[in-house]
């Protein structure tokens, strides 16, 4: 057997992880300092220069706090469910093409982790697993909020998973394949739309799709305005109520690596991802996935949250028959030999 | 100087510094709990708000959960109905936890000399800083958490390590001494 | 010993020892959850076996939707005692195992006689590989030789959707067919404006339009004719 | 047994649908019964996947997915009876459903 693109694939994934909790450290800080502007308040500025040092005194405080296991808690499970959460969080991530192989001591690196033929239904299967850290630990904890927050949950991501993977089909159907570097070849191509040179990006000739799947991938990380699983206002802290100190940065760390990687994914599959102006290259694919960041901070500065039923009739009745509609159209344009996008 | 052995061993530069790390992390991240009980909270709230913007600027966050939360700020009065509430919220936070005590009535009852009110919330939960005025205005209550900050970074930990006994005296003697910076009861 | 088999004892161990769990575990959420480690590590097997496809099926479907949907309702129902399983019946109990024995040690033998017979398939995996992977595969073959059992499955899904519908909420379905009636319905003059979902309202009785409006009320009264018009204005005032 | 053979799968098929019918005739609670149909029919699906993969056919894989989708069409109205049940009877205890019909 040979060992070698194993070893390297381990490599890139070990650093792939520290990039992304690195990241999502700095996303909270970003994410605090950004609404903070939106609400015209300063943020934090006291803890280092610009307040920069803000995550790591958050996380040096939340490991150093008191772990508490409630007496009715159901335990064993109550103690697997953040961790549960926060290891499917960061599987998504070892799908994205972060550039063409470069060449390190000589050697031929990667700069993915793995190319399944499967990666987009990969991405949706770690996707649709992650939601069992929240079920488990709002059952486990014992408590009314956090069962009610777990239930909420659940039927949300059951309901928006559907058109998250719906609104994908339509890039499917263009590309011909499931690979996340096959559909970054595709994009990379040039489109002459008579005689106006664009790139290939889905985003072009799948606009409905895109935004479908923004809705969809917004409401699958449990974010503002459809935060209702940790609703504060109705449900103190959904979920994760009974939390405390580490497990609870655990489900902190989990939420953000999950909007990192779904603004990865996104960058990848519908603004074409490494492709850009000038070089291709890794950073094109930083500065996409940071505007669907800075997106994500946007919503949850500007809109209120949802009401239960609006959330669930949004998705059944508007998302998913424009996600079908999108299906079809793309699906007949393909047949009657537009093909050339 | 006169210190014992013990206490040379604790206070040996690997234990204060990392003891330094830990209450700096703990300054600068004290989430509070959302928690108001009267008119203070009023106050407690615009201390949260864009013009003084008490919260973040600290890196304070408030959180809905007292499991989650360092700090908890007694905004108002304590009827006796509502003190084992405050003091459940209290022991559901996780160790280790402060309290600011705000507004008079808080701090010794205020005008509410009655039978159904707690005359001073020290007399429920240990209280670290006892914030004067009714209501305070954002300002006072913004020193006040600037002079938690202060005893933050002092926060022993290795007293905790010694036992909840050790703690709770500790505690104790802290309350003592802002009892007597307080001044007279009426 | 191949590092692949060490790989699929490890698996196929883990899968046994969670599908036991969830016979043997009192509470029923910890059987859900032995269920889906059972599901995962089964679809890792999947993956050894070249059926990539089928793996993350296995795991969107079974784990990512059914199972969910499971501990949903286990949590609605949660409030009831659940059936306890060390609570009576021994001798329904002591005969399941039996019967799950003898039918073991009669599949075991059956699956080590056994012999093999006919032909090898048409796509072996450099076929495989040749048209894309194996869910291009699956794909030429599910839409070309297997056309008429998808659409027999889509049909069968469309029937289940009908039927839970109707299980969930029978008097929901009417409500909804009601609608759709007056949807559907033209009426130029709807008693509550434009809002359909609205019930309909009593039309007035032929008193009401002979009401003598008292003076001062501002009321919209129908005029028969040009003398009664000027007489009654339809906004505003009576002039007596 | 030094590499891979189509008995390895059998075996794992057998057991794990072994473990569901024991599930099935054992259990009392209706929605355990549910989880153990679910194994069996996994079971099936690993030797089809499993026949699929011995034989270089893609039929197998086939029938697997067809499996999965009467799964899926399977839980829906299961859960839908279980739900109507818990409603109407306020029990998931089999053994409880069938002493109110006789």
């Amino acid at each position: 057997m040979d060992w070698e693109p194993l070893i390297v694939s381990y490599l890139f994934g070990f650093v792939l992880l520290n990039v992304l909790l690195l990241a999502m450290a700095y996303m909270t800080w970003l994410e605090r300092r950004l609404v903070a502007f939106f609400q015209d308040r300063i943020g934090p500025n006291r803890t280092g220069p610009f307040g920069l040092l803000q995550p790591i005194a958050d996380a040096v405080k939340l490991i150093s706090k008191e772990d508490i296991v409630p007496a009715n808690a159901d335990r064993l499970v109550f103690l697997v469910a953040p961790l549960l959460s926060f290891v499917l969080a960061p599987l998504g991530a070892l799908v994205v093409p972060f550039g063409d192989a470069v060449t390190v001591f000589g050697r031929q690196v990667n700069l993915y982790v793995i190319d399944i033929n499967v990666a987009a239904l990969y991405f949706l299967a770690v996707g649709s697993m992650g939601v069992y850290g929240i079920i488990l630990g709002g059952y486990a904890s014992g408590n009314r909020y956090s069962l009610l927050g777990a239930l909420r949950s659940t039927a949300q991501v059951i309901s928006y998973e559907l058109v998250l993977g719906l609104s994908l089909v339509g890039i499917f159907i263009l590309t011909g394949s499931l690979s996340l570097v096959d559909i970054l070849r595709v994009q990379q191509r040039t489109l002459v739309l008579g005689g106006l040179e664009l790139p290939n990006w889905f985003l072009l000739s799948q606009p409905l799709a895109f935004v479908l799947f923004l809705i969809a991938a917004v409401a699958e990380t449990n974010r503002a305005p459809f935060d209702l699983p940790e609703a504060e206002t109705e449900l103190i802290a959904g979920y994760f109520t009974e939390y405390s100190g580490f497990r609870f940065s655990f489900y902190f760390l989990a939420e953000y690596i999950n909007m990192i990687v779904v603004s990865l994914i996104a960058a990848t599959l519908f603004l074409g991802g490494i492709d850009g102006p000038f070089v291709d290259g890794v950073w094109w694919l930083a500065v996409k996935a940071f505007i669907f960041l800075f997106f994500y901070v946007w919503l949850r500065a500007t809109l209120p949250r949802f009401r239960y039923d609006q959330l669930m009739g949004l998705a059944w009745k508007v998302l998913l028959p424009l996600a079908l509609i999108n299906i079809g159209v793309t699906g007949l344009v393909r047949l009657w030999g537009i093909g050339a996008l | 100087m006169g210190l014992t052995a013990e206490e040379q061993l604790q206070r040996n530069i690997f234990v204060t510094s990392v003891d330094w790390v830990f209450n700096w992390a703990r300054r600068s991240s004290l989430w509070w709990l959302q928690f108001g009980l009267a008119c203070c909270a009023i106050e407690m709230i615009s201390a949260a708000m864009p013009r003084f913007d008490l919260a973040e600027r600290f890196g304070m966050l408030y959180r809905a959960s007292p499991r989650q939360a360092d700090l908890m700020i007694v905004a108002g009065t304590v009827t006796k109905k509502m003190a084992p509430v405050v003091r459940q919220l209290y022991d559901q936070m996780a160790d280790p936890k402060w309290v600011i005590s705000m507004g008079s009535c808080a701090n010794v009852g205020g005008p509410f000399d009655t039978y159904a009110v707690v005359q001073g919330v020290d007399q429920v939960i240990p209280v670290d800083i006892y914030v004067p005025g009714c209501p305070p205005l954002p300002e006072a209550l913004y020193y006040g958490v600037l002079e938690l900050q202060n005893r933050v970074i002092r926060y022993d930990s290795l007293k905790k390590k010694h036992g909840k006994e050790a703690a709770e005296a500790d505690r104790q003697a802290q309350r003592e001494a802002a009892r007597a910076a307080l001044g007279p009861r009426r | 010993m191949a590092i692949e088999v060490l790989i699929f004892y490890l698996l196929a161990g883990v899968a046994i020892a969670a599908a036991a769990g969830v016979v043997l575990a009192r509470n029923p959420v910890h059987s859900a959850v032995s269920l889906v480690l059972s599901f995962v590590n089964v679809a890792a097997i999947y993956v050894m076996l070249r059926a990539e496809f089928l793996a993350v099926a296995q795991v969107i479907v079974y784990t990512g939707a059914i199972i969910v949907l499971v501990l949903f309702v286990l949590m609605l129902v949660q409030q009831q005692d659940l059936p306890e399983f060390h609570g009576g019946r021994p001798l329904r109990r002591a005969v399941g195992f039996l019967l799950g024995l003898v039918l073991l040690a009669e599949v075991a033998a059956a699956i080590l006689t056994r012999s093999l017979r006919g032909a090898p398939g048409s796509w072996p995996p450099e076929a495989v590989a040749a048209v894309g992977g194996n869910i291009q595969a699956i794909g030429r073959e599910l839409y070309s030789v297997y056309m008429l059992p998808i659409q027999a499955t889509a049909l069968l899904l469309l029937a289940a959707t009908v039927g839970a519908l109707f299980l969930a909420r029978p008097e929901l379905i009417e409500e909804r067919l009601a609608v759709a009636r007056r949807l559907f319905t033209i009426s130029l003059a709807h008693p509550r404006g434009v809002d359909p979902l609205q019930p309909v309202a009593e039309l007035p009785g032929p008193h009401d339009n002979e009401r003598k409006p008292a003076g001062g009320d501002r009321v919209l009264v129908m005029a028969r004719n040009a003398e009664e018009f000027t007489e009654q204005p339809a906004w505003g005032e009576i002039r007596r | 047994m030094s590499e891979l053979t189509t008995a390895h799968f059998l075996f794992l098929s057998a057991a794990l649908f072994i473990i569901g019918m024991v599930g099935v005739l054992t259990r009392r609670n209706v929605l355990i019964i549910f989880m153990c149909v679910e194994l069996m029919l996994n079971a099936v699906n690993v030797s089809f996947i499993g026949f699929a993969w011995e034989q270089n056919a893609l039929t197998g894989q086939i029938f697997a997915l067809f499996v999965i989708a009467v799964a899926a069409a399977e839980a829906v109205i299961g859960l839908g009876i279980v739900m109507a049940l818990s409603r109407r009877l306020d029990t998931v205890d089999i053994d409880e459903v069938r002493q109110l019909r006789e």
